[in-house]
C-alpha cells in the first residue's frame, strides 16, 4: 500500500532532484576541470539558449517532426516484431534459419544505405522512419520471442487441451502471458526509435532535431546543441513513460508492474 | 604518424588522411620532414570541422586544418580563441557537381534549384550560401538537401533528384573521370572565401612550448612543400607517399598526378610569395564576403585572427 | 473375494479386438476411449524413464473408469496420452473409434469434446476467475452473457461464489483447484479426464464435489477418467477402478464396482464398498 | 529428438542459401532497377572487393580493433546493466527515481559528447568502447529489471523462507531465473554494442571497421565500401552466435533453448 | 463427548499471558511459537478479503500442532504470518519468544531455524532434484560432499532414490512434492511448518511419509506446525488439532490428541482415535 503511494510521488520528487543534482555536477564538471565553453557550456547558457529555443515556433515543428518519425518507426517495429517473434518463437527451424540474416540485417551501418533510402524512398519522413523502426525492431523481437518460448507449459497444455485454434491460443495465452516482455522490447525500442530518427536526420533531410542537433554543431553553437540535447531527452522520457504507463494500465496483473507484498 | 621518439604533437585531419588533400602531411611524414623537426605527429580524424575546432581549444590537440569560413565565424561570431597561424590551400576546395542534363555553371543557375549538402550548416553550406549572394540569388529560393557523403550521391543528381551537389575537390576530381556527364562549377570563379588553413588555439600559440611545436610543424609542412612543389612531375611525391600510405587513388597514377597538380596550384593561388602565408587583403575580403552576405556580423576587425609570424623568419 | 473382484489386466487385453475396423461412433460397441498396447518412454539427457509399458485399456461412453497407484506410477502420464496431449512412444490411441495421432499429427476435433482437469490448477494469471472459468466457451464463440451466466452458475455449484470477479493469486490452493473443475465442465464436455483434481480439498468439501460429480456425469451421460489417490474416492465414484504398477507402469489390475447409483455418501458403511476399498488396499499393498 | 537435429545442421544449410538468395535478390535489384553501380554494386564487383579486403593483412587490424571495442563495452554494459538491473529490481523506489536520468542518457545524441569523451579518454579505444557499453547497457539493464521482477513467487518465499541472505538469493535465485531474460538482453546488447563501436568509430580515430566504412565513402569506392559492411555483418553474425551459444550452454533448463516436447 | 474433547478457542485465549516480559528462550513456559490476536486483511483492487481474525494461538517447544478446516479458510495465510512470509495486518508473531516482526521487519534470525513445506513443490527448475533438496544446506555453508551424502539420504527416505540427478520437470507431481519436503528436512529444523505437504500423494506413500514424519519430529524434537485436509492423518501425527471456520478465519476449536507415542498404523482401530476424528468432523460439520 504504501509502496504505491511512493511510487506514485516519487518521480515527480526525484525527477527535479536529480536535474537539481545534475546541475550542480555539471556546473562543478565545467568550473573545475575548466573545461572550456565550446566543449561544455555551463548551464546557465544552456537554459537561456533553451529559453529561446523553446518560444520559437520552428522548434515545435522540428520535435512534430521526429516524434512523428519516432512513432511510425515504433509502430511499425513493433507490429513486425510482435508478428515475426510468434511466428519465429513458434516456428523453430524457421527462426534458426531466419536469424543469420537478422543479426547481419541490424549490424550493416545504415550511412551506407542513405542514397539507396533516398533513391527509393525520397527525402521525406520515410527513411527516417524506416531507420527507427530498423534499430526498434530488433529489441521487440528478441523479446518477443522469449516470451512466446516462456509460455507456462501447463498453460500451454489448458489450451492445446481445449482443441485451440493458433489464433484463439494467440489471442488468450500467448499474447497476455507475452505482454511483460513485448514492454520490456517496447521501452527498449522507443529509445532506439528516437535515436533511430535522429540519426536519420543526421543523415539527410533538413527537419527534426537530429537536424537541428547537427546545425548547432556546425554553427560551433554549443549552448544551443546543449539546448537541444535537453529537449530531446525531454522529448525521449516522455515517449519513454507513455510506453510505461501503457504498459502499467495494460498489464496490471503483472509482478513488473504490481506492488511487493512487502518490501 | 612518424616514427621515432620526437616531441609529440596531435594533428586533427577532419576528414580521412587517405586523401591527395592531405598530401602536405604525407609527404611530411612519409618523407622524414617531420622527424628533421624531432616531431613525432599522431594523426586523428575528426568528424568534421566543429569538432575539430571543439578539440583544439580544449586542449586536446596541437593543430588542425579547417577552412576559413568556420574559423572566421568561430572567432568573430562565437568569440573562440582560435588562430590562424598558416593558410595552405588558398583558394576554396569545394566543388558543385551537377550533370550535363542540367548543368550548373553560373551562380544564376542555382535559383529555384534543390542542392544537396554532405552536412547541414557547415561549410559547405556557407559557401553555397557566399556563391548565391555572388549572383544576386535569393538563398530562400534554393532548396538544400542533406545528403551525406556517399559513392551513390552522384547518381541523385542524374536521377534529378538534386541538381547539385556540395563534393570535395578529390571527388569532384574522380568523377570527372569516372562520369563524364558530370558538370563542375568552382566558386573560386566568384568567391574569395574557402581557404584551408593551420589553426591552433590561442592558449596554445601563448605557451611559448606548444608555440614552439607548432612551429616546427609549419617548418616541417613547408619542407614537405617545398619538396612537391620542386617535382612538377609528381613521381618523386607519390613515391615518397606511397613508401608508406596505401589508399586508392594512389593506384590510379594519371588521377593521382590531375589532383596533386590542382593541389600545387592551389597552394600557390596567392602567388608564390604567399606560400603558407595568408594574406591580409584576402583575409579582409573574405571577411567582407562573409558579413555582406548576412553568414556572420559585419562591423568586426578580422586581422588579430591570423598571424604569420611562425614561418614570418 | 479379492479374486472375485479383481481381473486381471490379462483378460482386458484378450477382449474381441476391433481395432482395425471402422467403426461409426453410433456402434455402442466401440469403445469411446481406447488404449492399445501403448508404452511411453521419456528421454532426457540424463537417460530414459520407461514410464509406461504394454498399457491396454478400452473405456466405454459413459463409464466412469477411476486410475489409482502409487505416486510416480505413470497416471498422470496415462492420462496426458488419453487426453492427446503426448505422443505415446509406441501402440495406438483411439477417441470415439478415430486414432488420436495421425502421423504425429493430433486429431484436433476429437480432442475438443474433451474437457480436462489438471495435476495443477494452470489458472491463467491475466485472467479473473469468471473469464478463466468461461475460457472453453470463449473459445467456441459462445456470447458474453451466455458466458458470464454459465461461469457464475458454476462457481456457484463449486463454492466459489463471491470470488467470480478475484484474480487466480487472490485465491487459496484449493480454490484454485476448484476453479479448475469449474472450467473443465464449462462447455459440457462428452469426455472428462481429470488428474487428482480433488487432492488439495478438505474432507467436506471433497465430499460434496464427489456428489456433484457423480450427478453431472450420469446427467450429462459424460465419459469419466478420473486419477486420484484416494481408494474410497476411487470406489465411491467409478464403475471401474484401474490399478497401476509402478516402473514401468503397467495395468496391475482392473477392479468393477457394482454398486447401484446414485450412490449416497453413506454408502461407506456398505459391506460391498468396504469390501471393493479393502481389495484395492490390499492389491496395492501386495504390488508394492 | 528430430528438432533439436534440425536445428543442429539447419544454421549451416540455411545461411548458405539465405546468401545465395541475398546474391539473386541483389543481382536482379540492381539489373531490373537499373541502379546505378555507385549506389549499389552488383555482388561480383563486392565480392572481388572483398576478396582483396580479406588478403590484406591490415583489414584483419582493423577487425581486431572493432572486436576489441565491441567485446570490452559489452562486458561493460553486461556488468552495470546485471548489476543495475538486480539493484533496481529489488529497490522499487530508486528505479523510479532513476528510470528518467536512465532514459534522458540513453537519447542523448553522442555525438555532441564526443568532445568531452576525447578530452577525458583521449582519442584511443575508449571512447569507442564506451560508446558501445552505453548501447548495450540499456537493453541487458531493462531486461534484468523484467527478469527480476518475474522471479516466482513461491521460488522467492523458499529462499525468504530459509532466511537467505541477499547475496545467496541473487546466487541461487535471482540470477538463474534471470538469466533468460539476461541473454535475451545479452543477444540485443551485442548486436547495439557492434552499432556503439562503429559509430564511434565513424565520430573519430583512424582504425577499426568504422573507419573503413568511412575512408571508402571518402573515396567514393562503392565496391569496397560494400565488401566493408559485408565483413561488418559478418563479424557482428559471429558476435551473435557467440551469445547464443553461451546461452544454450548455460541455462540448458530453460524453455527457450530446450526443444519443444513435440512442435 | 464432544465437549470433552473440544476445547473452545476462548479458554486458549484466556491463558495467563506473558507477552510483555521477556522470557528466556530455556524458560519451557515460553511457547516456540505464538499468535496473539493475529489479524490478515487482503486488500486487492477488487476490495479487501478477512483472511483471518484474531488468532490466539501458542505451540509449546516439541509440540505437534495440526492445523484443519474447510478450503480457503485461512489456513495456508496462518502459516505464512508464523513463517515471517506475510505481516499480519493485526496482533503479534512471536518466535521463540521474539517478535518475528519489528517495525515492518522479519527477524531473519528466527526465522531461519524453521523448515518450510509450501503447498506447491516450489522447487528450482535449473537445479537437480539433489541440489534442490541440499539447498538450505548449502546456504549454511555445508561442503559439497556432505551435502550430497545428505541429500541423498533424503531422497532415500522419501522414496526418491534414483531420481538425485533428474531435473524437477522430470518428476511426476507427488514426486515434487516429495522433494520438496526433503528440502524442508535437510537442515534439521527445530520448526517444521508444512502446508498440506502429503496432498498430493496415494495412500501408501502418505502412510509411510507420516511414520516418517512422526519419527522425525520425536528423534529432532521440532515443533511442527502442520495444515492438513485430511482429519484422521491429523489426528495421527498431532498433539492437538485447531479447527479453524472460515470468512473470516477463526479458531473455532481445539482438539487435544490424548494417544500414545509411537503411534503405528493400526492406531485407527483404536477407539480413541475413531473417537477424536467423529469428533472433529461433527465440528467441522456443524461449523459450516
Ligand atoms: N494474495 C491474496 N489476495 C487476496 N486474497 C487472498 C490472497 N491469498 C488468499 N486470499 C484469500 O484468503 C482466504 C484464505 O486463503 P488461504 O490460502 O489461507 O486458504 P487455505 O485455508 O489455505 O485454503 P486451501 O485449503 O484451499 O489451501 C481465501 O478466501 C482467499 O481468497
Ligand atoms: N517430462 C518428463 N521427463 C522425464 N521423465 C518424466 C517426465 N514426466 C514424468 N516422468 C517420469 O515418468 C514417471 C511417471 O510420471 P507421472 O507424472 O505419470 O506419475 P503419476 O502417476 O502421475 O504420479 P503422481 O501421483 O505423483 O502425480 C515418473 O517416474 C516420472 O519421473
Ligand atoms: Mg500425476
Ligand atoms: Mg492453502
Amino acid at each position: 500500500m504504501e509502496q504505491r503511494g511512493v511510487a506514485k510521488w516519487l518521480p515527480w520528487v526525484s525527477a527535479p532532484v536529480m536535474l537539481v543534482l545534475l546541475v550542480i555536477v555539471w556546473s562543478l564538471v565545467v568550473s573545475v576541470f575548466g573545461i572550456s565553453e565550446f566543449v561544455l557550456p555551463p548551464p546557465s547558457a544552456v537554459a537561456a539558449s533553451l529559453g529561446e529555443l523553446l518560444v520559437d515556433p520552428a522548434t515545435w515543428g522540428h520535435v512534430q517532426v521526429t516524434v512523428t518519425e519516432v512513432l511510425s518507426g515504433f509502430a511499425i517495429a513493433l507490429v513486425l516484431g510482435v508478428l515475426g517473434g510468434v511466428v519465429l518463437g513458434r516456428i523453430a527451424w524457421l527462426e534458426v534459419a531466419m536469424r543469420p540474416a537478422l543479426v547481419a540485417f541490424q549490424v550493416v551501418p545504415k550511412v551506407a544505405l542513405i542514397p539507396i533510402f533516398v533513391i527509393w524512398f525520397g527525402f521525406g519522413l520515410t527513411s527516417k522512419v524506416i531507420m527507427a523502426a530498423i534499430l526498434a525492431f530488433f529489441p521487440i523481437l528478441l523479446n518477443v520471442l522469449l516470451g512466446v518460448r516462456s509460455v507456462d507449459r501447463g498453460h500451454r497444455d489448458v489450451m492445446r487441451g481445449l482443441g485451440a485454434t493458433r489464433w484463439s491460443t494467440f489471442r488468450n495465452l500467448e499474447l497476455p502471458s507475452t505482454l511483460p516482455y513485448v514492454f520490456a522490447g517496447m521501452e527498449v525500442a522507443i529509445v532506439f526509435s528516437v535515436i533511430g530518427a535522429i540519426v536519420g536526420e543526421y543523415l539527410g533531410g533538413n527537419e527534426g532535431l537530429g537536424f537541428l542537433v547537427v546545425s548547432s554543431l556546425n554553427a560551433l553553437d554549443a549552448p544551443a546543441l546543449f539546448a537541444v540535447i535537453v529537449l530531446l531527452a525531454a522529448v525521449g522520457s516522455v515517449l519513454f513513460f507513455a510506453v510505461n504507463l501503457a504498459k502499467r494500465l495494460v498489464i496490471p496483473w503483472h509482478e513488473s508492474v504490481s506492488e511487493k507484498e512487502f518490501a | 604518424g612518424a616514427g621515432g621518439g620526437g616531441d609529440r604533437v596531435t594533428f586533427l585531419n577532419v576528414l580521412p588522411l587517405e586523401t591527395l588533400s592531405f598530401t602536405p602531411e604525407l609527404v611530411a611524414s612519409a618523407g622524414g620532414h617531420f622527424a628533421r623537426e624531432g616531431l613525432d605527429v599522431q594523426f586523428q580524424t575528426t568528424r568534421g570541422s566543429a569538432q575539430a575546432i571543439q578539440t583544439l581549444i580544449a586542449g586536446s590537440a596541437l593543430v588542425s586544418r579547417i577552412g576559413d569560413i568556420e574559423t572566421m565565424i568561430a572567432v568573430g561570431e562565437r568569440n573562440a580563441p582560435l588562430v590562424n597561424v598558416s593558410t595552405m590551400l588558398q583558394q576554396v576546395t569545394v566543388r558543385m557537381v551537377s550533370a550535363a542534363s542540367a548543368p550548373i555553371r553560373t551562380p544564376a543557375d542555382f535559383a529555384g534549384k534543390t542542392i544537396g549538402l554532405p552536412s547541414q550548416g557547415g561549410t559547405s553550406e556557407t559557401t553555397l550560401d557566399l556563391v548565391l549572394a555572388r549572383g544576386g540569388v535569393d538563398p530562400a529560393s534554393v532548396q538544400r538537401q542533406v545528403v551525406g557523403l556517399a559513392p551513390g550521391v552522384f547518381d541523385l543528381v542524374v536521377q534529378g533528384r538534386i541538381a547539385a551537389y556540395v563534393a570535395s575537390l578529390d571527388t569532384s576530381e574522380q568523377l570527372r573521370i569516372q562520369r563524364p556527364e558530370a558538370v563542375i562549377f568552382n566558386p573560386a570563379d566568384v568567391i574569395a572565401s574557402g581557404a584551408q588553413l593551420y589553426a591552433t588555439s590561442r592558449p596554445q600559440l601563448e605557451d611559448p612550448r606548444s608555440r614552439d611545436l607548432m612551429t616546427r610543424y609549419l617548418r616541417g609542412i613547408r619542407s614537405a612543400v617545398n619538396a612537391v612543389l620542386a617535382d612538377p612531375s609528381g613521381d618523386q611525391t607519390l613515391a615518397t607517399i606511397r613508401s608508406r600510405f596505401d589508399f586508392p587513388i594512389l593506384q590510379d597514377t594519371a588521377l593521382a598526378k590531375t589532383s596533386l597538380a590542382a593541389y600545387s596550384a592551389n597552394w600557390n593561388a596567392a602567388g608564390p610569395q604567399n606560400l603558407m602565408r595568408t594574406d591580409p587583403a584576402r583575409w579582409q575580403a573574405t571577411y567582407a564576403e562573409l558579413s555582406s552576405a548576412g553568414v556572420m556580423p559585419g562591423g568586426l576587425q578580422p586581422d588579430p585572427w591570423f598571424t604569420n609570424e611562425l614561418l614570418g623568419s | 473375494m479379492t479374486e472375485h473382484l479383481l481381473r486381471a489386466a490379462r483378460s482386458e487385453a484378450e477382449l474381441p479386438q476391433g481395432y482395425d475396423e471402422p467403426a461409426t461412433p453410433a456402434d455402442t460397441l466401440t469403445p469411446e476411449l481406447e488404449l492399445a498396447g501403448v508404452d511411453k518412454v521419456y528421454s532426457s539427457r540424463r537417460g530414459t524413464t520407461e514410464a509406461l509399458r504394454g498399457i491396454d485399456l478400452r473405456v466405454a461412453a459413459g463409464e466412469f473408469v477411476a486410475l489409482v497407484g502409487r505416486s510416480g506410477c505413470g497416471k498422470t502420464t496415462l492420462l496426458r496420452i488419453l487426453a492427446g496431449l503426448l505422443p505415446p512412444t509406441g501402440g495406438e490411441v483411439r477417441a470415439g473409434g478415430r486414432p488420436v495421432w495421425r502421423g504425429g499429427r493430433r486429431d484436433e476435433e476429437t480432442v475438443s469434446r474433451f474437457g480436462l482437469v489438471f495435476q495443477e490448477p494452470n489458472l491463467f494469471p491475466w485472467f479473473t476467475i469468471e473469464d478463466n472459468v468461461a475460457l472453453p466457451l470463449k473459445l467456441r464463440g459462445v456470447d458474453r452473457a451466455t458466458r458470464r451466466a454459465r461461469a457464475h452458475e458454476l462457481c456457484d455449484l463449486v463454492g466459489l461464489g463471491g470470488f467470480e470477479k478475484s484474480l487466480p493469486r487472490e485465491l487459496s490452493g484449493g480454490m484454485r483447484q476448484r476453479a479448475a473443475i469449474a472450467r473443465a465442465l464449462s462447455c459440457d464436455p462428452s469426455v472428462l479426464l481429470m488428474d487428482e483434481p480433488f487432492g488439495a480439498l478438505d474432507a467436506l468439501t471433497r465430499d460434496r464435489m464427489n456428489l456433484e460429480l457423480q450427478s453431472i456425469a450420469s446427467t450429462t451421460g459424460a465419459t469419466v477418467v478420473f486419477v486420484t489417490h484416494s481408494i474410497p474416492e476411487a470406489v465411491f465414484l467409478a464403475d471401474r477402478v484401474v490399478l497401476l504398477s509402478p516402473r514401468p507402469g503397467r495395468i496391475h489390475s482392473v477392479v468393477d464396482v457394482d454398486l447401484a447409483r446414485p450412490r449416497e455418501l453413506e454408502i461407506d458403511v456398505e459391506p460391498a464398498f468396504r469390501e471393493t476399498v479393502r481389495a484395492l488396499r490390499t492389491a496395492l499393498d501386495e504390488e508394492a
